[in-house]
């Protein structure tokens, strides 16, 4: 039992019947928090796996974990999101998002922590939450709004802290219900989740997103437009001076000093350059301070703060891949613009941001007015304002093209006919359940194989920064490596517990066994400290550090630290990396009974048929000697691949031939009922 | 160059101008690779002339100033496909010559754009005045 | 029976006068005492107020540096109260997720007033000025809840809270008494709030600061932090990050 | 009947009029406390009970014609000022937060308002208390008739019991008290203690610095012994109100007086102390 971190209760909310029930945090405790506690709910009460994500038994959670709203670092503000998706194709796994901010701390001041929504309401209504009270309300003056006048209407609602005076306000009658400055955090979808759109996200507060999977499209679905919470209650910690000690400590030895940096851009306002240094503010990597004086913005206790808001307002909070939404305009202004409607209409950039594949179509002339794919927007102003708001505005609202991007690209496409010609070409780079490429899936590994194996492209910067990011910046720059490619990998396997080999990208590398000790490695760690104990992925793990007397990162010492400061429990690393891959079976369990099989398990054609054309530089073991290649002109092999797949299927204890664990594999875990009901699904990996 | 002497570059004529600048079809297109953690490499495809200014030295065609533009990331481009696309796509020999000739001698990826820099902004400083000399208002 | 009601009325009979003075003596005595302490009261009260010694320091905070993430919050109430709670954290960080740079938060952290209303309004004297410290502070135990201190407070929000779990007021000590605070508290040692800020916006002065309605006057941004593309103006309007990034500035 | 109307009306009219002010006063003042601008009236409160007692003449239980006067006006006086005074102290104690029961009030000026209602039942509390104890240390056969004897235990088990309808309960003569109401008074007597000495002490708080450890220990007792209290009041109400057993006696609490019939029912050990015989009685009563 832990003596802190928890706050004793999750909420299960049913929209159908209205019918709410306080589940005891105790009953999932062995699952960590977050991911974890949400697919074994999951697990128990969804009677049909098979259901699909707009059905009404499916179950949408948002989660916290025992470190939301603690002072751990890069922790506190993160909310998982889980249920049956919409997005994926050619099948739309039981899926996980997540989004930054305050909620899952303030949802656990409000006495929560988690919620799990089943069924569907009659009429469009939104949550309630005040302090442990829940209401379901009448959300007929809010549907319709976009994501941010949905948060600034039910602030008025709930009685938010007045914007600037910030004055204390009571939650109830009674003074000893407590006040707060605070304003509800809110979790809302745009014009997009209504309309059902398989690219919808939930926002909340400004940039803060749970954009893949099309969660907003699943709240739609259940005619749920926002959740809102506010508390005043504490959050128990087990050995407070621990926490507070251990917090000091990794900001002082391992964050970027504001003050007086040790490592510092080459150029000045270079967001770019904060890939390695970590800067405040450097997620909006294509914009500047420059033209627009603003701060850095960080989540709910995060000492490093990437995010960044602005002196007009626009795109506040902005950081990451929707930054990147338009590029093919250079007035940072425009682009700003375009990224604040996308977060307004509640739009996934990850689905949407292939607007330029459409314009290479127009100028195929295969799209346009009076062309075999119909469409009249104004595509020859694709470099102007005009069009992408165009553009976002037809999807989100289904008209024009957006009818059929609504229903995501990999299914437009799919409509089209052009599905596997473009992305056998890579005109669409879909490399995996038709989510758009994030890292090269034919060099960086861990990325493209962790994706086919799992539900999504996975997001997660832990490894990708180092092996990829270092090497690359200070190439760009005509500089060395910060390390060199042997002590970045002997630090990476320090790290890690895995031989340096795990993280050779070379054409031998990526299919050797080490390599695939890695990847399982990066999934169970993920399921645990990333998705379940919601530690940030762009400062999570924390695996070289650059700027220190030595490279030697926190990991894996300090997560176990943590984890023990704030729940009083012992946790070491081997359990904590067990126990991720528990949930990784459990969560495989569920892909299987919704038909996934090792067949399906291949990436789109152009990953295994086109090769790269731009460097990419990654580490390298060739004739014994450790370097950094820019791996041009590499393709996946798809024999080798098929062989990876079986040594990481025996790797985990799952059946080579169809991808599916074994009784022993989950009865040694612990999951003999997961196990019954592969079988009665006749889904259960045969014993090798 | 050789000599080590920089010649100012011939000046271009209307017609070539024109033709430089003009909209292009998909397989005229140049790809631009668009480097940042976000998204990863993310090719762009460019289909005109001050849109690859702009890219690829973040810039705008409007506003060219010998410092470049902003440092908001990286956008890689393989120079030889570049020169290459200047030569046969925009159609500017001379300019090609000149670029391929400016970075003799770098490796640095940021080095080669320095080098080439002042090369685009003599040569767009020359289209600018060819139209502005025919009273056009192209740029933009 | 019989026996009860003689002794009771013997009693009576015998003892009663002598009582009867007695309580008649003791009720007057009191009556004049009480209204003759009356005035002793009223001057000692007074003297009180005036003696109160400034604070050993003040805290600092740079609004246009904070970046909201609201650690110096959950460090008040972890060293605090042992527990993580932004309602019972004594500086407060209050945003607008959509507002506009630098108007998109406000940063309320206690004063230490060199005339401090909370103390002055207090009945008990629970509130009070340490004396060693200066520091302005809750004697948890002589709080008898009437929260007259959170009004006095002429600040808004009010410096000082109602702690609705412990039922007491409460308001910045600087960290004095802070049971989970490994490092010292106080003006001579560290705060909690200082020690965490990860933009090193929040920092501590001995001299009292040039005071106006808004909060004190402070710029902790130096040239480290311009390079990264801030404002180290002190109206937070000018971003100074070389020629380069002005000069595409100046097209928008 | 005339003085005990007089006495009651002047008793609601002083307390109301209080309540008023207070109100009042917390309203038009903002944070003004009468704890803190008024605490010589609490200081004054003891004294003047006592005083009060020093000047009351007493009248003993006797039996006019076919009634009993049971209590006399100090009696009612004391009962009333201090039962009230006890009523709406727990009230607006509870609504400011009791121990860790959470406080009904909001802050600001709901919690000085009932600070300032605390304050005015506190003093009439105390007038009550005081001018109670003085008029018993005047009168200890009072003190007497309250205190239980050996038969407690056993009568009050029984008594209880009859209220509640358990009929096999066969029942002695009672006394002017039962045993049973002499059981709750002794409880009474100690919360009452607590209370008005921890108390004094939040109220002495305000004038002088006590060390923080000893206003903790103070104000917690304060809290739990209004708990005590709370559960007092509530079983005092009930038994002594509610119970239709009960409302002849609670009408005496106003009119001074029993039934003779009532009196010969439950109180025949009572009768027999006050010297009635059946024969005659009346005769000899009427020559008073």
């Amino acid at each position: 039992m832990a003596t802190g971190g928890y706050v004793g209760k999750i909420l299960y909310v049913n929209l159908t019947d209205g019918r709410t029930e306080e589940i005891p945090t105790e009953q999932y405790e062995q699952w960590g928090g977050g991911h974890g506690m949400a697919s074994a709910l999951f697990w128990d009460r969804v009677a049909d796996k098979t259901i699909d994500g707009f059905h009404p038994d499916n179950l949408v959670t948002l989660m916290t974990s025992p470190f939301s709203g603690t002072l751990v670092p890069s922790a506190s503000g993160r909310t998982e999101v889980t249920g049956i998706g919409v997005q994926a194709y050619p099948i739309a796994w039981y899926t996980r998002s997540n989004m930054g901010g305050r909620f899952s701390g303030e949802l656990k001041y409000a006495g929560f922590d988690g919620i799990a929504v089943q069924g569907r309401a009659e009429k469009p209504v939104w949550i309630n939450i005040v302090n442990n009270k829940v209401t379901i309300e009448d959300a007929s003056g809010i549907w319709g709004m976009d994501t941010h006048a949905s948060q600034e209407r039910i602030w008025e609602l709930v009685g938010g802290a007045d914007t600037n005076a910030g004055d204390w306000q009571a939650l109830s009658t009674g003074r000893d219900s407590g006040r707060t400055t605070q304003r509800p955090a809110v979790v809302a979808i745009g014009p997009a989740g209504e309309n059902l759109n398989r690219n919808a996200l939930l926002l909340h507060d400004a940039g803060n997103a749970a954009a893949q999977g099309g969660f907003g499209a699943v709240f739609g679905s259940k005619n749920l437009k926002a959740i809102s919470v506010i508390g005043t209650g504490s959050v128990p910690v087990a050995d407070p001076a621990l926490l507070m000690d251990l917090r000091l400590f990794l900001q002082e030895d391992y964050a970027y000093d504001v003050d007086d940096p040790i490592l510092e851009s080459p150029v000045p306002d270079m967001n770019f350059y904060g890939i390695i240094t970590r800067h405040p503010g450097a997620s909006p990597v294509l914009w500047q301070g420059a033209g627009h004086p603003n701060r850095p913005q960080g989540c709910l206790g995060c000492f490093r703060a990437c995010r960044r808001r602005w002196n007009n307002g626009i795109a506040n909070g902005d950081a990451c891949a929707e930054s990147c939404y338009w590029m093919a305009s250079t007035d940072q202004d425009d682009r700003m613009a375009a990224t604040h409607l996308l977060d307004q209409m509640g739009l996934n950039h990850y689905d949407v941001k292939n607007h330029d594949y459409l314009v290479a179509l127009y100028k195929m002339g295969i799209l346009g007015p009076g062309k075999q794919i119909e469409s009249n927007l104004p595509y020859e102003k694709y470099d102007k304002l005009e069009f992408i708001q165009a553009y976002t505005s037809a999807i989100a609202n289904r008209e024009d093209i957006g009818a059929d991007l609504a229903d995501g690209i990999a299914r437009a496409a799919v409509k089209w006919g052009r599905y596997d010609e473009d992305t056998t070409s890579g005109l669409l780079k879909l490399p995996n359940w038709g989510f758009s490429e994030h890292y090269d899936p034919r060099v960086e590994v861990e990325w493209s194989y962790g994706s086919i194996l799992g539900d999504r492209d996975i997001n997660e910067h832990g490894v990708n920064t180092h092996v990829h990011w270092m090497p690359t910046v200070q190439g760009m720059f005509g500089m060395a490596p910060l390390v060199s490619a042997e002590e970045l990998v002997t630090q990476i396997s320090n790290a890690t517990g895995l031989p340096p080999e795990g993280w050779d990208y070379s054409e031998e590398g990526i299919y050797a066994d080490p390599k695939i000790a890695a990847v399982a490695w990066h999934r169970h760690y993920s399921r645990f400290w990333i998705q379940s104990m919601s530690m940030c992925d762009t400062a999570w793990p924390n695996l070289v550090r650059y700027a220190g007397p030595d490279n030697v990162g926190a990991t894996p010492t300090v997560e176990p630290q943590f984890y023990k400061a704030v729940t009083g429990k012992d946790l070491s690393y081997e359990e904590s990396l067990e126990l991720g891959r528990k949930i990784w079976n459990l969560d495989r369990a569920i892909w299987i009974l919704q038909g996934r099989h090792r067949d399906l398990e291949v990436h789109a054609n152009y990953v295994y048929e086109v090769p790269t054309s731009a460097p990419y530089p990654l580490p390298v073991k060739e004739n014994g000697e450790w370097t950094y290649s820019t791996c041009l002109g590499r393709t996946l092999d798809r024999e080798k691949w098929e062989a990876v797949k079986t040594r990481f299927y025996e790797l985990e204890g799952w059946d080579a031939a169809t991808g599916w664990p074994t009784r022993a594999t989950l009865a040694a875990m612990g999951l003999e009922q997961v196990a019954d009901e592969l079988a009665a699904a006749g889904k259960l990996g045969a014993e090798a | 160059m050789s000599d080590g002497i920089k010649k100012p570059l011939p000046e271009p004529d209307e017609a070539m101008v024109r033709h430089a600048i003009r909209e292009l079809d998909f397989a005229e297109r140049l790809e631009v690779h668009k480097m940042n953690p976000a998204t990863g490499n993310e090719s762009i495809s460019v289909y005109k002339f001050p849109a690859a200014v702009d890219l690829i030295f973040e810039t705008r065609w409007s506003q060219v100033s010998p410092q470049g533009g902003n440092h908001a990331g990286i956008a890689w481009v393989d120079l030889g496909r570049l020169v290459a696309w200047v030569r046969d796509t925009i159609g500017d020999t001379d300019f090609a010559d000149a670029l391929s000739a400016s970075t003799a001698g770098t490796s640095a990826y940021k080095a080669q754009m320095d080098a080439m820099r002042p090369v685009f902004m003599e040569r767009i400083a020359q289209y600018k005045a060819v139209l502005a000399a025919h009273d056009t208002s192209e740029a933009s | 029976m019989g026996d009860i009601e003689k002794t009771v009325a013997g009693e009576a009979t015998e003892g009663g006068l002598s009582r009867r003075q007695f309580i008649t003596g003791v009720g007057g005595l009191g009556v004049g005492a009480v209204i003759g302490g009356l005035f002793v009261n009223g001057f000692a009260l007074a003297d009180d107020v005036l003696a109160i010694p400034a604070s050993g320091g003040y805290l600092l905070i740079d609004q246009k540096k904070c970046a909201g993430c609201q650690s110096c919050m959950l460090a008040c109430s972890l060293v605090h109260y042992g527990r993580e709670n932004t309602a019972l954290s004594r500086i407060q960080v209050t945003q607008n997720p959509f507002g506009k740079f630098p108007d998109d938060m406000v940063l309320d952290q206690c004063r230490q007033c060199p005339y401090p209303s909370c103390v002055d309004a207090c009945p008990t004297g629970a509130m009070h000025a340490d004396p060693e410290t200066g520091a302005r502070m809750v004697d948890e135990g002589k709080c008898v809840g009437c929260e007259r201190c959170v009004n006095a407070c002429p600040f808004t929000p009010s410096r000082v809270q109602w702690n609705h779990e412990d039922k007491h007021a409460q308001k910045c000590d600087l960290c004095l008494e802070s049971p989970y605070w490994s490092r010292d508290g106080g003006p001579d040692g560290t705060r909690a709030c200082e020690a965490v800020c990860p933009m090193k916006a929040i920092t501590f002065t001995k001299e009292i600061p040039i005071q106006s309605d808004a909060g004190y006057e402070v710029n902790l941004r130096n040239s480290h932090w311009g390079h990264l593309g801030y404002p180290t103006d002190n109206a937070g309007r000018v971003v100074s990050t070389g020629s380069t990034g002005s000069a595409a500035s100046a097209s928008h | 009947m005339r003085g005990r109307a007089t006495f009651g009306v002047a008793i609601a009219l002083a307390f109301s009029l209080a309540l008023a002010y207070a109100v009042r006063y917390a309203a038009v003042e903002g944070s003004e406390l009468l704890f803190d601008s008024a605490t010589w009236i609490l200081w004054l409160a003891p004294f003047a009970g006592m005083a009060a007692a020093a000047a009351t003449k007493r009248r003993d239980p006797v039996v006019e014609g076919d009634r009993v006067l049971r209590h006399d006006d100090a009696a009612i006086l004391e009962h009333w000022t201090h039962g009230i005074g006890t009523a709406v102290l727990l009230v607006s104690g509870i609504a400011l937060g009791v121990w860790f029961v959470p406080a009904l009030v909001g802050s600001g000026e709901p919690v000085w308002m009932w600070m300032n209602v605390h304050f005015v039942a506190a003093a009439l509390f105390l007038f009550g208390t005081f001018y109670y104890c003085a008029n018993t240390v005047l009168a200890l056969k009072r003190l007497r008739e309250h205190l239980p004897t050996r038969d407690a235990v056993d009568f009050t088990k029984r008594h209880y019991g009859l209220l509640l309808g358990f009929k096999k309960f066969s029942f002695p003569p009672e006394r002017k008290y039962f045993e049973s109401e002499k059981v709750a008074y002794l409880l009474a007597l100690s919360a009452t203690a607590l209370i008005v000495i921890t108390g004094l002490f939040k109220v002495a708080a305000h004038v002088f610095d006590l060390p923080e450890g000893l206003m903790g220990a103070m104000t917690l007792t304060h809290d739990v012994a209004t708990v005590a209290m709370l559960f007092f009041l509530l079983a005092h109400v009930f038994f002594a109100a509610v119970l239709p057993a009960s409302w002849p006696m609670f009408r005496s609490m106003f009119t001074g007086y029993v039934s003779l019939d009532h009196a010969r029912h439950e109180h025949a050990g009572w009768l027999a102390e006050l010297g009635f015989q059946e024969t005659g009685s009346h005769e000899k009563s009427a020559e008073k």
